[in-house]
This record gives structure tokens, C-alpha cells and sequence, in this order.
């Protein structure tokens, strides 16, 4: 059930990579909801869950990955996080592919420089199990922090090529040429959801995570280039 | 100025300026300029400015009696107190917002009472982007009032007290004034340290457009999806910086006499 | 009235001085590089604690560490001109001047207006608007001056205020002193080099060596009698120490000399330079004591030539113009020194 | 001291002191020590004390000449320069990477050459991190030393010349023992910085182990995975630098004589 | 041999002055507080740029605003003692010293003896190992004296470089300055606000006025001949100017004067204090100058007593202190004074 109360706001979480799916939700949120803002904060996974352990003013929280997602489960700051989205890694190549990469075996070539994440993180630990699953052994120049760093790398052709997410191809436009990843061997990462414990509006924000997960939702969400349970 | 310096300082600021400059050459000017004219730009712009400068005040305000204990204060024991007020310069900022979180945080330590006791939150607040920008910042004023006040001749507070001046007005009229290019310069150090502040920030008092969404917090959300207009940001961001800190020299540092 | 006993020790030096200033009191203070003067202000005025001892104005105590008494400078309602100057870097002259007045509240005009009158009665009203970097040594050391005067202090104490003057100005300003210590009921220290400056300016002088008072009394009476080698030296005198079998006494640096009487045992004997006199070749007649010396140094006040002479003992002489041209007696050369037995002054010690 | 500032010292101490007690009181000790023998933990912290370290040294060499020079020069277009000097301290960091590899990478503007002629990559290497740094860390430097420099009584320098000490001499042996508290202050504020910088180092000299992976980014990766050792790794790195600065005040600032 | 010209321009004030300085010479510079004698040293030093005119050394140029040459203070081989002392504040006196010599490449323990040298001549072995900071003014000021006089400049600029000492310590400080720039045979530039400093240190004396030289000469010209009316009072002397018609000379300041002698025209009057006498009663008799005066200061400088008198015209007279005190004379006392014409010096000008 919707409150009409005016002005009320509820507060999103969420990971910095879903600024532009969740703003358009927002948008379609606050017009079925009149009187209702939505105010989206975005950081690293990480971050988000620190805040949310911190007892931030919140009302959903939406990560990456379901490890960081999981240390808020054991915190009891949220309950039952649903699974609204997945994303698989793809290679990025500066425009032009100057170092004709063709595929995987080619980021396994010591001569050329590569970008991966650290397995620390979704985006590195997807990396290194696309690796495993097609045999090969990477052999990185360096192993970032997080995905955006790999795409900037590309992107100003400092790296021959990086492991990066289908999304942030599709979001790079002709700044990036994606290689497919063979579907059999790339590694997808699962983004969960959940309302806080902690909720000021518990209606409301059960209100957007259904918005999210909704038929509507899905289809941002792939145009973004995410799969959708 | 000893000769081969020059070349050295030449060699310095080429340093310092190329990089931005080679920013500038490459930044994508036609396709993100209508960036400049969002509204949400210019918010976040107004927001960092203002708590950038609400921090340098609070940093100027406890900052500058801190540094002048410091100063003046030989005891052995101050010593650990001089290294430790350095620890935020140190400490990364994302864990600097976390010890934030920590202590103030609605379950921190401080925090809990806070709002237990007065209903007060600070966390994801303007008041938050301050405090967090203050604490980043703040040692860097302190360090540098510091060396300032160390450098003084005391015996110009010694004529002070003979003429029956007292400490507050030998502070202000004569303490103040000499050490001026020191204060100055921490507290350029300070507002540019603030002013560009991202960790903590974040960590500490979230992202929300408009309360706690400042210019570093902008750049790096456009970085996500479009870098090109990141990079407008940061130069937007640049030129309010650089016309701060030239205003503030103007007014703080005395002329230099030929 | 200031009454103060000052003990500070420092490594290689301590300072310990018992010293009343009574109310409208100038007292010169006198002695040696070194010998703890500008210190003796400088505790006076609070900017050095006393190690121990008490000063005390009339009944309030200012520093006192056995009870652990303490008033700050600024409560103290003393003036101290450095011999340093220190005006303030950033501040013009006229700035400077009302800095003592602003801070006690006076109201930015009357500041301005009283000022600007002590400025003008040092000569300096084309320098109001000067930065001390601007102005020259003398002229800086006036402003300094009229800074403290302005305040109008209880206590005034004045570190050579008058050294870097030039000597014409020096008379004027050494009288517009005057003027302004005839008009004040408090006290003042003055620190001084200038036999001159203490015995215009002051009722009292006191002679501090090495730390210690070795004289205290009126200028006059230092001038008649002064009792160290240095105070003599100073005011011109010659003094020496020495063992008297009554009438010959052999002198603790050397030589001897004869007094018409001396007490026995350890006798100070001074001679004024007036009487001795110097001859190129051996006197014969009376003069009792008569010894070789050579003319090191020459040197012309008003009309009077002093001669310094180096020889057993040392003494110096006073000789006019025409005796020094007619003798020949430039630096190096060699000649004799006489002095009648009845102009050796002798006291016990 | 005027009265009323201590209550404010003691205040502004606690801002800076307490937020780092409140992480070492929720230190997850315990579970977490073990991360500290991990070679890779020492291998990031050495990485960092090489690398800011070095970044320092640089910062001197090229940092104090241009300080001079700013001090010195009462040009009215220098002003401007000075203003542009202390850019990067409010370039958010990792815009400040990007401007670097804007100019210095494989592609930059004077990093196409390097490759080219010298065959020189400067990305990915530790030369890299040390680049970065000093970058950030260089202004901090530069704006201390200049304050110090321009509160100098130049009167010693006269009296220098006129004992016959040339520029060089006179620099040695009056000027920079002068501008010794400012100096400290300055290396100081630089060397925390550039131990603390992340944002550049991880975009202009990327993240490998060994090679570029300074203190600030494992612990920013500990931080995606276990928070609690994060917290452990930053106490560690918060521990070495307040050695170092501790050390380094001790041998620079001349004890204060009470 | 040096030769300047210079022209330095000020807000306010302008320095314009010619000066040789030849070799061996050592020439006083004296002039009232503000006349430019700093700035006179610093532009010869090297610290000032002169804005017009010309230093050369022999046949090299130092500084010439008009070709651009330029010679910085380290290349010119010229030593100034500052009147502010201005040591080195964390380096010990021993280090002070030894900074020109260590400067020079003279090797550590060379520097240490030499520098260990001056200490002892100035009377500060024990000294040595203090910081500026913890030494009197005096001793400060000796060790600046040892720190230049160590590096034996061809030119030695000094700036007052006895006005903090004592003036006993004066006197021995003095006489091995003489004894150094005896043995010479560079120049050295004196400013002093004391006569007696450059009667016994001068070969030649410089009287600088508001920028300008008003007179040069030996210390004795200048004593037996000032040129202006400073000079005069400086040295004790008493000038008028005045328009004469042969033998009553109406005084510019008011007031008239008979000379035995007068050229008719503008003239200056000179009378040596010596030749005033003073009565208590209007004095009968052949004097043809007498006029009442009031006394307005008593000073006792060896064993002449100046009186300051107010008049028309003011006139100083020296007198025996036992005449002083037979007139009472004090401040305040009305009397006569009275001056033969043939004691009146009159000169054309
Ligand atoms: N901080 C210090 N540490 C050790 N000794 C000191 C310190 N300051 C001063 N002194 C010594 O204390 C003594 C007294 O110094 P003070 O300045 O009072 O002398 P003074 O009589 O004013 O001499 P002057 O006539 O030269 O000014 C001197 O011998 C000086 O060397
Ligand atoms: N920076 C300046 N700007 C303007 N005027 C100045 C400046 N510095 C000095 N003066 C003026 O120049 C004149 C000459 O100064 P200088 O220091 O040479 O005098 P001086 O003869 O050494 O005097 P003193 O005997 O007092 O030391 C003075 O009138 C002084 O006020
Ligand atoms: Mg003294
Ligand atoms: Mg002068």
C-alpha cells in the first residue's frame, strides 16, 4: 500500500554502477507515488554497508554482490535479500583494438598489458573464475580496485585490454569495443536487494524493491545491459 | 635566489601545472559543457563551497588554538600529541569516515548519545560533510600554524605585555598579523584539502544530491557513466578553487615590498 | 614603592640584587657588559621569572616563588624600552604609539590625538606614517621611546633609550626625559652607558658586576668615591687594591705606591688624574711616587687631554691640550709618571 | 596563551584524536592480528615507505626551489602561478591519475615521446606510485615552505652577503636552518600525504602486488572483502607513520627552549 | 681607492653624496639621526641598489644603474658590522665567527683558531660557545665586531659599532679597532655619533645632513671650523649666521654680536665655549658682548662643566666645576654671559 503522506522521502542505497538504472526507477517511483521523493545515494558496495551498519537514515540498500550484501544480512541491518539483477564479465579493448586482441588467450600473453580487478573484489574474483573456467592463466599489469579504474585504463589506451562488465561497455559507448566473453566460460556476479531493518518507511521502500524487480524494472535494467533473473 | 634553483623550480611547477594542463588540452569541452548549466552541477558546486568553507572555519577556530598549544608547549608529552594530530593526514579517508562512523555514528560512541539524549544524527547530513571535511583537513592548518608560530620572535609579545596588553589583544593585533602568511597558507592548504575531499565524505555522510552530494562525490558518480563530463566537473571545480585562493591571498598575505 | 630581591641563575652567570625604587625615584643602573642589567629589568617586568626572591609593589607582590605569586607584565603597569626597540613590524609609527593606549581601552581618537603629541615632542610628526622598516636606527629607538612614555607607566624601566641618538638629539630628548620624570610620581630604572645620562637624569645610581650591586648611591657620590676598579675607570678615577704597611703599599697587580697615611692591611687606594703628572724624563723633587710608563692611549674631552698609561702600576692622566703638544706625548712614546703621596687616597677594605 | 583558547585546543585535539581511538577501541584485534605477518601486508607497507619516501625526496628537490622562487617574486603574474601550484591539492585524486596519464602515459601528450624515443612506460611501474604521490603530496610542501620563507627576516641574508657567503652558502647555512620549522612542518604534511594517497596512485600506476600496491589500496581492497582487517592494516600504517614523523620532527625541529 | 656617487631616492628623502674612501683611509661618517649614514653603507655594501650614479673599486665597477654593472655584496670583498647585530640566531658565537671564513673555503680548524683569536682579543674566549640568545647586547655586539673584522675586508663598513659597549670596555675595543685598521691597507667607513670615536679612529671625518655631505675634512677642521650648525653643537662649538656691517653682526636668529673683525655681508659667526664667561651680576668691563641668559643645563664631561644657555642668542660656556659651584649655577638660574669681540670668529659665507 502506497502513503499518499506529501513529502515524504525514502532513501536508496545503492552501488555506484546502478546510478543510471536506479535514476530512471526513481523518476518512475516518484510518479506512481505523488508526494513521495527517492533519494539515491550511491557509493562502493562497501561503503554502503558500512553505512548501513553505521545506522544511516535508509531505507533500501542495493550492492554489486551478494558477499558484501551478506555482511549486512550478519548484521541483522537487513533481512532476505532478493537477487534483482546479474552482469558478466566481457573483454574491454580501446577503440580501434590497436593490440588485436581477438579473445581470452590473448589476455593469458605476458607482451601485452592488461588490466584486471583484484580478486578482492566482484569484478576481479569473476575475472579470475572466467580464467579458471576457460584454463588459461591471466597475466595482468595490474589489478585494480574496482571496474571503473579498469575502464579508464582502456579507455585512454594505458592497457591492450581489461576484464570488465557487459553494463559498462554498454554504458562506455564508442569510448570502448566490447569482445564477448564465450557465455559458457564468463563468470556472472548477482546484485541483491533488500529493505533495512532500520527502515524509516518500510511500506515505501518494500514499495521500490518491488519496482526494481517488476517487469518495468527489468527492462532498464537489461537496456542497461544487466540480465534479469 | 642561489643559481641552479631556477631550473629546479622551473622543473617544479612544470611538475605541478603539466598535468592539469595536459587535462585541460584533452578535456571534451563541446559535449559536456551543457553539464556546466545542470542545476544539479551547479548544487553540488554551491554545497562544496559551503561546507568546504564551514569546515575551514571550524578548522580555523579549533585549529588554530591546537597548533598554538603545540607551539608553545616543550613538555615531553606534547610530543605524542604533535604526531597524533597528523594521524587524519595518514589514515585513508574512506577508514578516516569509518572511525567517523564509529564515533559519531548513530551507534558510535559519541554517537549513540547524541541521539539518545538529544535526538541529534549527524551522519548523512550537511553538519556530517563538514565535520567529515574538517577532520581531513584540519591537521594540515594545524601543522602549518604550527611552524608559524614556532618561527616567531617572542620577544614582540614580550613589548606587547609591557605596554599592558592583554594575551587576547597581543593575539590579535600582534601574533595574528605575524604569523599571517603562515595562516594563510594552511588555511589555502585547508580549504583545498576540504574542497576536494571524497573518502571520508562519502564514507561518513553518503551521497545525497543536495544535503551531502558534493562536487568530488559528482565527479566521481559521472566517472561511472561518463568520464569525459567528469572531467569538465573537475575542472569546474578547479577554477572555483583557484579563484578562492587567489582571493584569499589577495586579502591575507601581505604585498611583498621589492 | 618596588622592592624587590632578584635571584636568577643561569648557567655561568647568577644574578642576585637587592633594589628599592621609591615613588618619582630615577635610579641609573650602571655596570659592565654582561653584568645582568637588561635582566634586572626584565624580571621587573615579568617577562623572566625570579629563581627566588620577591618583588613586590608597595603591598601587592608581583613574583614571589616560595608562595608562588605571580602578576603578569600586563598587570604589572610597567614600561620597558628595549634597547632592541621592537616596534611592531606591522604596524606605522603612529600605530605603534597608540598600541598601549588602544589596549587599554582608550577610544580610537584620543589614542590618535595623544599619539600623535608624544611623536611630535620626539621630533618625529613627518614619521607617523612610516613602517619601522622605514625608518632609521635612531629614529626607530625614538618612536620605541614615546611608545612606552604614551602608556604612562608606574614603573618605567629604560634600556639604553638613549644610545642610538644621535648627540644633539640626545640632549633634547635626555631633557624631555627630564620633564617627563620631574611629572611622574612613579619610578624609573634607566640602564645606561653615559656617566652623563645618570647624572642628569637620576637621583640614584646604582653600579651592578657580574650579578651583584657593588655600589648604590647618589651620582655625586659615585663620581667622589667609587668603590670598584670599574665605577673609578668609568667616572675616570684610578683605583687599586693592595696590602699598606702603613705608608708604602705594594698593590695586589704590581707595584707600589705611597700614601701620605694609609691604614695597615688591605687597603683600595685611588688617585684622580688630575694629580698625576708626566714628565719626559726622570722628575727629580718631591713627588714621592715616580715610575717609568709608556702612553698607550690619547684621547680629547672638551679641554681636557686624557692620557692612558701603561706601566707598573697602570694609571690614567689628565693633561690640557698644550702639555700633551709641548711633551710630545703621542701614543708609544715613553715617558715618567709622578703622583704625590698626599693625593693617594687610602681606606681599609 | 589567551585565556578561553585552551578550552578550543583541547577541543580540536579531541576532533582529531578521538574519531582514530574510536577505530582502535572497535579493532577487531583478535581476529584480524594474523593479517600483520602476511607478507603481502609488509611488502605493501614497505612498498609505501620507499615510495613516499621517495616521493618526499622529490618533492624537496623540485618543491623548495619553487617555494623560493614564489617567496621571492613579487611579479604580479606570478601570482597566478602560485595559485595553479596548489591545483592539485583540490583535483580530486583520481582525476589528478587521469591528468597524469594524460601526460604521462602511453599515449600522453609527453608520454608518446618517452615510449617512442626512450622506449620508457612510466604506467605500472613504481616509478609510477612515486610520480603520483608527489604529485598530490608536492604542494602541501611547497605552500609551507613558502610561508616560512616569506616570514624570514632578510636582513640575515644581508649580513651573509656581506661576510662574503655566496647564495649557495647562505642558503645552507642561514636560510634553510631559518625556515627549519616551516620546512619540518612541510615535509611532514608531504610525506603523510603521499603515504595516504590513493585516488591517483591506483589510476595512474594501477594495483599490482609487490610493484605498485601501496598500504592505501590493500587496505582499500581489504575493505571490499573484510572490513575488520582493513581496519587493522590502516592502524598499521598509522603506526608506521607516526615513527616516522615522530623521527623526523626530533632530527629537524630544534628543541624549544622553555 | 674607492669612489662613489650616490644617488638613492626615498619617499621623503633623498641620499645624494659623493665619496672617496683611499686606501689605508679610515673616515668617519657622522650626521644626525635619519641623515642616510646606513644607507650610505648599505649602497657601498651592496645591499641597496644606488637608483643614480656610480661605486667603483680602483678600476672596478660595482655598481652603475647607467651600463648595468653590478658587483653582488659577496664579490666585493666589503665587511659591515650592523648596528643591530644581526648574528646568526642558531649558530654559537664561535660559529658566528667562523661563518665568513668558513664561507671563504678556509678549513674547519684554521677557521676555529682564527675565529677563537678574535674572540679572546674582544674579551668573549668564554663566550664562545653561547647562542645569540644568551648573550648580553654588548657581547652580542663584540662577537658581530669579531665575526667581520675576522674575514679582513678590503672595505669595513662600520655602523655604530661601539654604541651598545660599555664605556670602559669602549675604550679597550677602540684602541684594537686603531690597532687593526693601523695595520691595514684597506679602507673602512666609520659611522659614529661619537666626536670621539673619530678623532681617534678617523684619518678624515664626513658630515652627512638630510642626504647631503656638509662638510669634510680632518676631525680637527671640522673641531676648529664647522661648517654647520650640527657640527657645531656636535663638537661644542657655538655657530650663528648672520648679516655683518663691519663689526656688529645682526643675527639671523635674533640677537647681535660684535667681532673684532668681520668681512661686511652674510657671515658665519663661530665662538668656542671656552671663551664665554659667566656672571651672576651684569658684568662692567672691556667684553663688548654681554647679555642675560638663563641656565637650562649643567653637564660635567672630565673636568669641564657645559652649561646650556638660553638667550639672545643661546650660547653653551665651559667652566670649572669650581666656578660653577661658586655662581650656583644650576638649572633654572638667571645670569649674564659675556664674550670679548676678539673671540668672536667671523667668516664670509
Ligand atoms: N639565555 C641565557 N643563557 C645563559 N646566559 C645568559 C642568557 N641570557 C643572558 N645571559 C648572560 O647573562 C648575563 C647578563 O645579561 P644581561 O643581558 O642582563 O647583561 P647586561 O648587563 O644588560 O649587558 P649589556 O650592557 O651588554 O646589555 C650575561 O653575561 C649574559 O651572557
Ligand atoms: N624603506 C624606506 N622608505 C622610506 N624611507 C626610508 C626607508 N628606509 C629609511 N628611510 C629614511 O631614509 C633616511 C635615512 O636613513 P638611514 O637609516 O640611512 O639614516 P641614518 O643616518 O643611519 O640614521 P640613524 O643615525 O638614526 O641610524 C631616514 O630619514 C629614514 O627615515
Ligand atoms: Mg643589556
Ligand atoms: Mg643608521
Amino acid at each position: 500500500g502506497a502513503s499518499t503522506t506529501p513529502h515524504t522521502e525514502v532513501t536508496v542505497l545503492a552501488a555506484a554502477s546502478l546510478t543510471d538504472v536506479f535514476g530512471s526507477l526513481a523518476h518512475t517511483f516518484e510518479a506512481d507515488h505523488p508526494g513521495t521523493t527517492v533519494r539515491l545515494s550511491f557509493a562502493g558496495s562497501s561503503s554502503l554497508v558500512a553505512q548501513a551498519l553505521a545506522g544511516a537514515p535508509a531505507d533500501v540498500l542495493a550492492t554489486a554482490d551478494t558477499a558484501t550484501m551478506q555482511r549486512a544480512v550478519d548484521a541483522d541491518a537487513v533481512r532476505n535479500p532478493a537477487i534483482f539483477a546479474d552482469n558478466s564479465v566481457e573483454i574491454a579493448v580501446p577503440p580501434g583494438n590497436p593490440a588485436h586482441v581477438t579473445g581470452l588467450a590473448d589476455l593469458a600473453d605476458p607482451t601485452r598489458t592488461v588490466a584486471l580487478c583484484a580478486p578482492q573484489v566482484p569484478c576481479g574474483a569473476a575475472a579470475r573464475a572466467t580464467f579458471a573456467a576457460a584454463g588459461l592463466t591471466a597475466a595482468p599489469d595490474t589489478l585494480e580496485q574496482d571496474v571503473r579504474a579498469v575502464l579508464t585504463k582502456v579507455e585512454l589506451g594505458e592497457v591492450d585490454a581489461g576484464i570488465v562488465y557487459r553494463t559498462d561497455v554498454a554504458a562506455a559507448g564508442d569510448r570502448v569495443q566490447g569482445i564477448r566473453v564465450p557465455a559458457d566460460v564468463a563468470a556472472t556476479n548477482d546484485y541483491p536487494i533488500a529493505v533495512l531493518t532500520h527502515a524509516a518507511h518500510p511500506d515505501l521502500a518494500a514499495a521500490f524493491l518491488a519496482l526494481v524487480r517488476s517487469s518495468t524494472g527489468a527492462a532498464v535494467l537489461r537496456s542497461a545491459g544487466f540480465g534479469t533473473p | 635566489m642561489p643559481r641552479g634553483l631556477g631550473a629546479l623550480a622551473v622543473l617544479g611547477a612544470a611538475f605541478l601545472v603539466l598535468p592539469p594542463a595536459a587535462l585541460v588540452w584533452r578535456a571534451p569541452w563541446g559535449s559536456t559543457l551543457h553539464r556546466l548549466a545542470d542545476p544539479a552541477t551547479l548544487e553540488a558546486l554551491r554545497l562544496s563551497l559551503v561546507s568546504a568553507s564551514s569546515a575551514t572555519a571550524l578548522s580555523l577556530v579549533l585549529g588554530v588554538p591546537l597548533a598554538w598549544f603545540l607551539a608553545r608547549s616543550a613538555a615531553r608529552r606534547v610530543r605524542l600529541l604533535r604526531a597524533l594530530v597528523t594521524v587524519p593526514l595518514v589514515l585513508p579517508p574512506v577508514v578516516g569516515g569509518v572511525a567517523l562512523l564509529l564515533l559519531l555514528g548513530r551507534r558510535g560512541l559519541l554517537g549513540q548519545y547524541l541521539d539518545a539524549w538529544f535526538g541529534v544524527q549527524i551522519p548523512f547530513t550537511t553538519l556530517a560533510v563538514v565535520l567529515a571535511e574538517a577532520f581531513v583537513a584540519m591537521p594540515f592548518l594545524v601543522v602549518s600554524v604550527e611552524g608559524a608560530l614556532r618561527g616567531l620572535d617572542r620577544r614582540f609579545e614580550d613589548a606587547a605585555a609591557t605596554l599592558g596588553a592583554g594575551a587576547w589583544y597581543t593575539a590579535r593585533r600582534v601574533v595574528l598579523p605575524a604569523v599571517a602568511p603562515g595562516l594563510a597558507a594552511g588555511t589555502a592548504l585547508c580549504f583545498a584539502r576540504a574542497l576536494g575531499e571524497f573518502g571520508a565524505t562519502i564514507t561518513f555522510a553518503g551521497s545525497l544530491p543536495g544535503t551531502t552530494r558534493t562536487m568530488p562525490l559528482a565527479i566521481y558518480l559521472a566517472l561511472q557513466s561518463d568520464p569525459a563530463a567528469a572531467i569538465t566537473l573537475s575542472l569546474v571545480l578547479l577554477v572555483a578553487s583557484v579563484v578562492v585562493l587567489v582571493a584569499l591571498r589577495e586579502r591575507w598575505v601581505p604585498e611583498l615590498r621589492p | 614603592m618596588i622592592a624587590a630581591r632578584l635571584l636568577v641563575r643561569r648557567a655561568g652567570f647568577t644574578l642576585d640584587v637587592d633594589l628599592t625604587v621609591g615613588p618619582g625615584e630615577v635610579v641609573a643602573v650602571l655596570g659592565p657588559n654582561g653584568a645582568g642589567k637588561t635582566t634586572v629589568l626584565r624580571a621587573l617586568a615579568g617577562l623572566e621569572a625570579v629563581d627566588e626572591g620577591r618583588i613586590a609593589n608597595d603591598d601587592t607582590v608581583w613574583d614571589d616563588p616560595a608562595t608562588g605569586a605571580w602578576v603578569p607584565p600586563q598587570g604589572r603597569g610597567v614600561g620597558l624600552v628595549f634597547s632592541e626597540h621592537l616596534l611592531f613590524a606591522r604596524m606605522s609609527a603612529l600605530e605603534n604609539v597608540s598600541f598601549g593606549l588602544r589596549a587599554r581601552r582608550v577610544d580610537r581618537r584620543a589614542a590618535r590625538a595623544r599619539s600623535l603629541e608624544w611623536l611630535a615632542r620626539l621630533g618625529l610628526t613627518e614619521l607617523a606614517d612610516r613602517r619601522p622598516d622605514e625608518l632609521s636606527r635612531g629614529q626607530a629607538q625614538r618612536v620605541a621611546l614615546a611608545r612606552t612614555l604614551a602608556t604612562r607607566p608606574r614603573l618605567l624601566l629604560l634600556d639604553e633609550p638613549l644610545a642610538a641618538l644621535d648627540a644633539t638629539v640626545r640632549g633634547e630628548v635626555r631633557r624631555h626625559l627630564a620633564d617627563y620624570l620631574r611629572g611622574e610620581h612613579g619610578g624609573c630604572l634607566l640602564v645606561t652607558h653615559d656617566p652623563v645620562d645618570a647624572t642628569l637624569l637620576a637621583n640614584r645610581a646604582v653600579v651592578l658586576e657580574d650579578g651583584h650591586v657593588t655600589q648604590d648611591g647618589t651620582p655625586g657620590e659615585l663620581a667622589t668615591a667609587p668603590r670598584t676598579a670599574w665605577t673609578a675607570k668609568l667616572l675616570g678615577v684610578n683605583v687599586y687594591r693592595g696590602t699598606s704597611d702603613g705608608a708604602r703599599v705594594s698593590l695586589d697587580g704590581g707595584g707600589t705606591l705611597t700614601a701620605a697615611s694609609a691604614p695597615t692591611g688591605a687597603v683600595v687606594l685611588t688617585v684622580s688624574p688630575a694629580s698625576v703628572a708626566v714628565h719626559r724624563d726622570r722628575p727629580a723633587g718631591s713627588p714621592r711616587n715616580v715610575w717609568p710608563v709608556t702612553v698607550t692611549a690619547v684621547q680629547q674631552t672638551g679641554h681636557t687631554v686624557r692620557l692612558t698609561l701603561e706601566g707598573t702600576p697602570p694609571i690614567s692622566a689628565d693633561l690640557t691640550p698644550g702639555a700633551v703638544a709641548e711633551l710630545g706625548l703621542a701614543a708609544g712614546a715613553h715617558a715618567w709618571a709622578s703622583v704625590k703621596a698626599n693625593e693617594v687616597r687610602a681606606e681599609a677594605r
